[in-house]
């Protein structure tokens, strides 16, 4: 099934260009997202906690005021008021960043949205360590593990700008809770409008039975020039953009592990409970091959600029392309 | 018509049948909490059997008044008042906190029909009866919002976010009850974190706020009735009343909080409560479909 | 070195039964290891949220009262005032609900204690689906996943009354925050006064080399069980306990993947994100082998008598035997 | 001695320092805050030159007082009054939120010294210093305890809990300053979500509220003097100050609340606080070792 929605190879000419990538937003694409939402279903409900400029809820609050919701400093508050929405009827997308997104109001994620099972959409902004300056605190790479392990929830984590987009419009579809993972920075736009968005469904960006790069975020990007240089080298790497970390897509991670015979995951999180402990469950279930990860190794971030941060934190191409290098050992 | 406005000695009947039903449900489930149902059974009543628009027999209806329990715990009122208001069966109360049967040890919405969002995790409620305040009010819908806390709750600081919104948002639709016992877990609320002066801190927060002795009906009605009429802000019951109230030996101690009796004790408290353990048990065995006014039989 | 702890073979007649086992609560050994730690260390100070008799930080109340903090239903607050405490040079446990120590303070976790690495011990009792009754609010099954996520955080999940009471001892004299697991039932005890302990070290509690079952907590008396039925079939299963999630042994889980060939993981947690992912981690990075992993397939949990759940949501020694069968394939 | 109670000319002067300081290393970093810092600056001052008991050359001295910024993104003014209290030399406040340099974009312990619990999520701090407060008071210890608030951070819960636990374990060695400036990232505070009548509300959770204006040193320094004699509960200050205070263009304005001024926007205020971007550039680079005096060239 994944087949149908694989992206259009990159021979095709629609295809972006890693040299010179389009740099665009991701938070942006939530922000217009919720524009489009607006203007067609009178049932979305926006909330913020004082953060609409760097979540862009803001494009929502100037277009639909009497649909926006200004919480305040208060994330507990914001979730269950969402939940609140959600009982009576609406859709409610709340935005803060994910640091407090996943972690202040993990319990109210848990009890009031989860276990009652309500539609409400969580955006956490500020999703990695390309937050960059605002340092550790801001930077959240905790959300993966924190939302799978709980019920009901789904989760999408984008990989750019028109993926996130395309993210906003189908979560709001879905009348179950979901948690929308993005960015700070502008980030390589690696998709185009017409690539197929299918929530569970991974997209394969680029063909390869040598080994397979699976990853999500702004790390497919990675994936995809890693994948270039391993191609220089004679290595065909599959390059799997596994978008929705729950539901996972678990056929297509077995077929990569089947059909590839060895994995790299990468992924801007923390390594315990990521998406790459996510791909090895799957993997150790169904067809055990050697897997190596590639995300930030159990460390706080610091400041820094986004680039400088992740290579410092190991997470950039050639780490990439090392780690494949082990992975073929 | 959906809001009954029973009389004084209706609610009084219907509080007292409350009572037995939840000293029932613990003695055959021999797990669950007795302090807070009883302390909270006749504000409860007032609210069920006179003061909320209710469609039991269409749980979803959109024009209804909305509830919830912020305090998941005091299941055994809870589930003892939708019953009695015709939500399901008596006899469903007799599988409270089992494997079998749909009526879990905190409120869960996929489980119990009528359960709109599922609790047990305090302080998260009355942020959730915002949500559902708000909303009415974007639809322009008449319907009120209804949220019970316990005293002890009062001590999360979701509540203080919850009550800076609905003052902000001007809530007048939202009512809080708060069963105002002054026991929690761990013993008196003043000794464990106190919380005193209540009414203060809610003013300060901009609510409405009126104090009541919960356990007398008719002063009941009348709070909730000057909640109704308080316009451009949202209004707090604080309920001054007696843990496990009604059973003698329960009374105003803490050590009931979270323990059902035994069937003996129940069995002895449900003579204080002119029944006995067997009597009231078949009662609600008796009543096996919600469609049927159970018998009020036994009450003196 | 996981050698050095490892428990007396099972054939020495110091091995408790598993037949009729002792049963004795895990959050007493916190309690009695409370008292003896106050006893011996006069910067030991206890906080409690509320829950002093069902986490049997009552004990220590007692004989302490002027080092026993009643913070009241405040879990975010009790976290920061441990920290602001461990700041100040005293040693804070703090004790309430998992669900509600993992979830409701997650923040102040992550960045007051953990970012600092202050030495605040987090106790979370009513860990599992075996507290039965309450349902499914009270049933902590995420604390694994968000934990381990976490970095400079640590964390035991100990398997009965002695070691529970020696992992309350231990977490004390390390100066880092750590996470406790223990339950709310009288459970099986599988170990011993004198059976080994030792942070990170994961102990053999039953040699094989057929397939390793890696269990912790409760799930390692139903290991044991397990085995046994499977020793009956002739197939030697090494029952390896990891009490500790974090720093997790990796030496002796890829020492089970070498040795035996086939794991089975065994946890009272939802299975994204537990023990099986953690163990899955290693396993794909050392020595990718068949994995089956019995856990709650996540699932909330629901009322009910600790066997009875335990039974229906698939974590009893039968559901390991099955998972062992479909191992060995 | 380490309480060093300057004049309040020297205090004048030393906030114009900070101020200058603040700008500066905004326009090298280049990013981070500028409004919160510049409103906190008056009273930071006042705490790190007059009131506390600090040990700058032995960070860790178990007699010193303690002090937590619960707004962990006012990182400018706690590193300005920092270097200029000695903590560390001027000129690593030339690589804030840079990779190099130890002054991170929110508070690290483990990068910088002085600095006791990290920060960075707002309303966890006064809790932080109720458990510094409660384990003072437990070792018999006089130090005593602050803690810097935010006015938006008002609106977090976890706050209310502190408030509640400090008057119930009546910590008088506790005293919380809130930078009340009237505006937050999304607008005027009351906008975003009121937080008015904050005194009645520190009243009701039964605090000693002292409210002073934030920016006139006499009346602070007064103001912390009354807390230190207040006995059987905790003072809050309320500090009426003015967002982005001390330059022209940023005064009063919220979307000053995160950004830092363009090296070109910099210049012109350090020239409206009697300096230039180069000049104070250079007195920062200047200073390598925090043994060394700073100078105070450029001072008027
Ligand atoms: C967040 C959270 N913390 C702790 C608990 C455990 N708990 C359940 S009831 C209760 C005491 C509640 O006190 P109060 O609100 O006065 O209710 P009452 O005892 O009067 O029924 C506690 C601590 C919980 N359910 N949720
Ligand atoms: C828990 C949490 N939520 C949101 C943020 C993002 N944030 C940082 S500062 C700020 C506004 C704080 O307002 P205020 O306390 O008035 O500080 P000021 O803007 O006056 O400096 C927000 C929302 C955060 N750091 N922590
Ligand atoms: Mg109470
Ligand atoms: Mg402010």
């Amino acid at each position: 099934m994944s087949q149908a929605s694989a992206a259009p190879p990159p021979a095709s000419g629609a295809a972006p260009s890693l040299t010179k990538p389009e740099m665009k937003k991701t938070r942006e694409g939530f922000g217009h997202g919720l524009v489009q939402l607006g203007e067609t279903n009178p049932n979305i409900v926006v909330l913020v906690g004082d953060l609409s400029g760097s979540t862009n809820v803001n494009f929502f609050a100037e277009r639909f005021p009497e649909r926006f919701v200004q919480v305040g400093i208060a994330e507990q508050n914001m979730m269950c008021v969402a939940a609140g929405l959600a009982a009576v009827g609406k859709i409610p997308f709340l935005a803060t960043y994910g640091a407090f997104a996943s972690c202040r109001a993990a319990d109210q994620i848990r009890v009031t949205v989860a276990y009652t099972d309500l539609p409400v959409k969580i955006g956490g902004a500020h999703g990695g360590i390309s937050v960059g300056p605002d340092g550790a605190t801001h930077q959240a790479m905790e959300e993966i593990a924190i939302i799978r392990s709980i019920p009901n929830m789904r989760m999408v984590v984008p990989c750019d700008y028109w993926e996130t987009k395309k993210a906003t419009l189908a979560i709001a579809s879905d009348p179950h809770p979901y948690y929308l993972r993005f960015g700070r920075e502008s980030v390589p736009v690696v998709t185009t409008p017409d690539t197929p968005f299918v929530i569970g469904k991974a997209n394969v960006m680029r063909e390869g039975k040598d080994l397979a790069i699976i990853a999500c975020g702004v790390m497919v990007y990675e994936a995809l020039v890693a994948a270039e240089q391993l191609a220089a080298r004679g290595v065909q790497a599959r390059v799997l953009n596994v978008h929705t970390l729950k539901p996972l897509d678990e056929e297509a991670i077995a077929r990569a592990a089947r059909e590839c015979g060895a994995i790299v995951t990468a992924e801007e999180h923390q390594i315990h409970g990521g998406l790459g402990s996510a791909v090895a469950e799957v993997v150790v279930a169904t067809h055990p091959v050697p897997m190596e990860l590639v995300a930030v190794r159990d460390r706080f971030g610091r400041s820094g600029k986004p680039d400088e941060l992740m290579a410092a934190f190991g997470i950039k191409s050639p780490d990439i392309v090392k780690a494949a290098d082990r992975a073929l050992g | 018509m959906p809001r009954l406005e029973l009389s004084v000695d209706q609610l009084r009947e219907r509080a007292l049948l409350v009572r037995r039903d939840i000293v029932t449900l613990l003695a055959h489930s021999q797990s669950g909490h007795s302090g807070g149902p009883l302390s909270s059974a006749d504000f409860g009543t007032v609210l069920f059997f006179h003061e909320m628009n209710l469609t039991p027999e269409e749980p979803t209806a959109i024009d209804r008044d909305l509830w919830h329990f912020s305090i998941g715990h005091v299941t055994p009122v809870i589930y003892a008042l939708m019953a009695e208001r015709g939500y399901y069966p008596l006899s469903d109360l007799l599988h409270f906190r089992s494997y079998v049967g749909h009526l879990q040890g905190h409120p869960s919405k996929h489980d119990t029909p009528g359960i709109d969002v599922s609790a047990g995790s305090l302080g998260q409620g009355l942020s959730v009866c915002c949500g559902m305040a708000l909303g009415a009010r974007m639809d322009g819908a008449s319907r009120r919002v209804y949220c019970v806390m316990g005293d002890g709750e009062q001590q999360e600081g979701q509540i203080w976010e919850a009550a800076m919104f609905a003052a902000h948002y001007k809530l007048d639709n939202l009512c809080a009850v708060i069963d105002y016992n002054r026991k929690q877990i761990d013993g008196d609320v003043q000794d464990v974190m106190g919380i005193a002066p209540l009414a203060d801190k809610w003013r300060a927060f901009g609510w409405n706020v009126i104090e009541t002795d919960g356990h007398d009906i008719p002063k009941i009605v009348d709070a909730f009735a000057q909640a109704r009429s308080a316009k451009g802000r949202p209004s707090v019951v604080l309920a001054h009343t007696v843990m496990g109230k009604g059973v003698s030996y329960m009374e105003d101690d803490y050590r009931w909080h979270g323990v059902p009796p035994t069937k003996d004790q129940a069995d002895q408290a449900l003579r204080e409560l002119g029944t006995s353990l067997d009597a009231w048990t078949e009662r609600l065995r008796a009543h096996v479909s919600s469609s049927v006014a159970p018998s009020t039989n036994g009450v003196s």
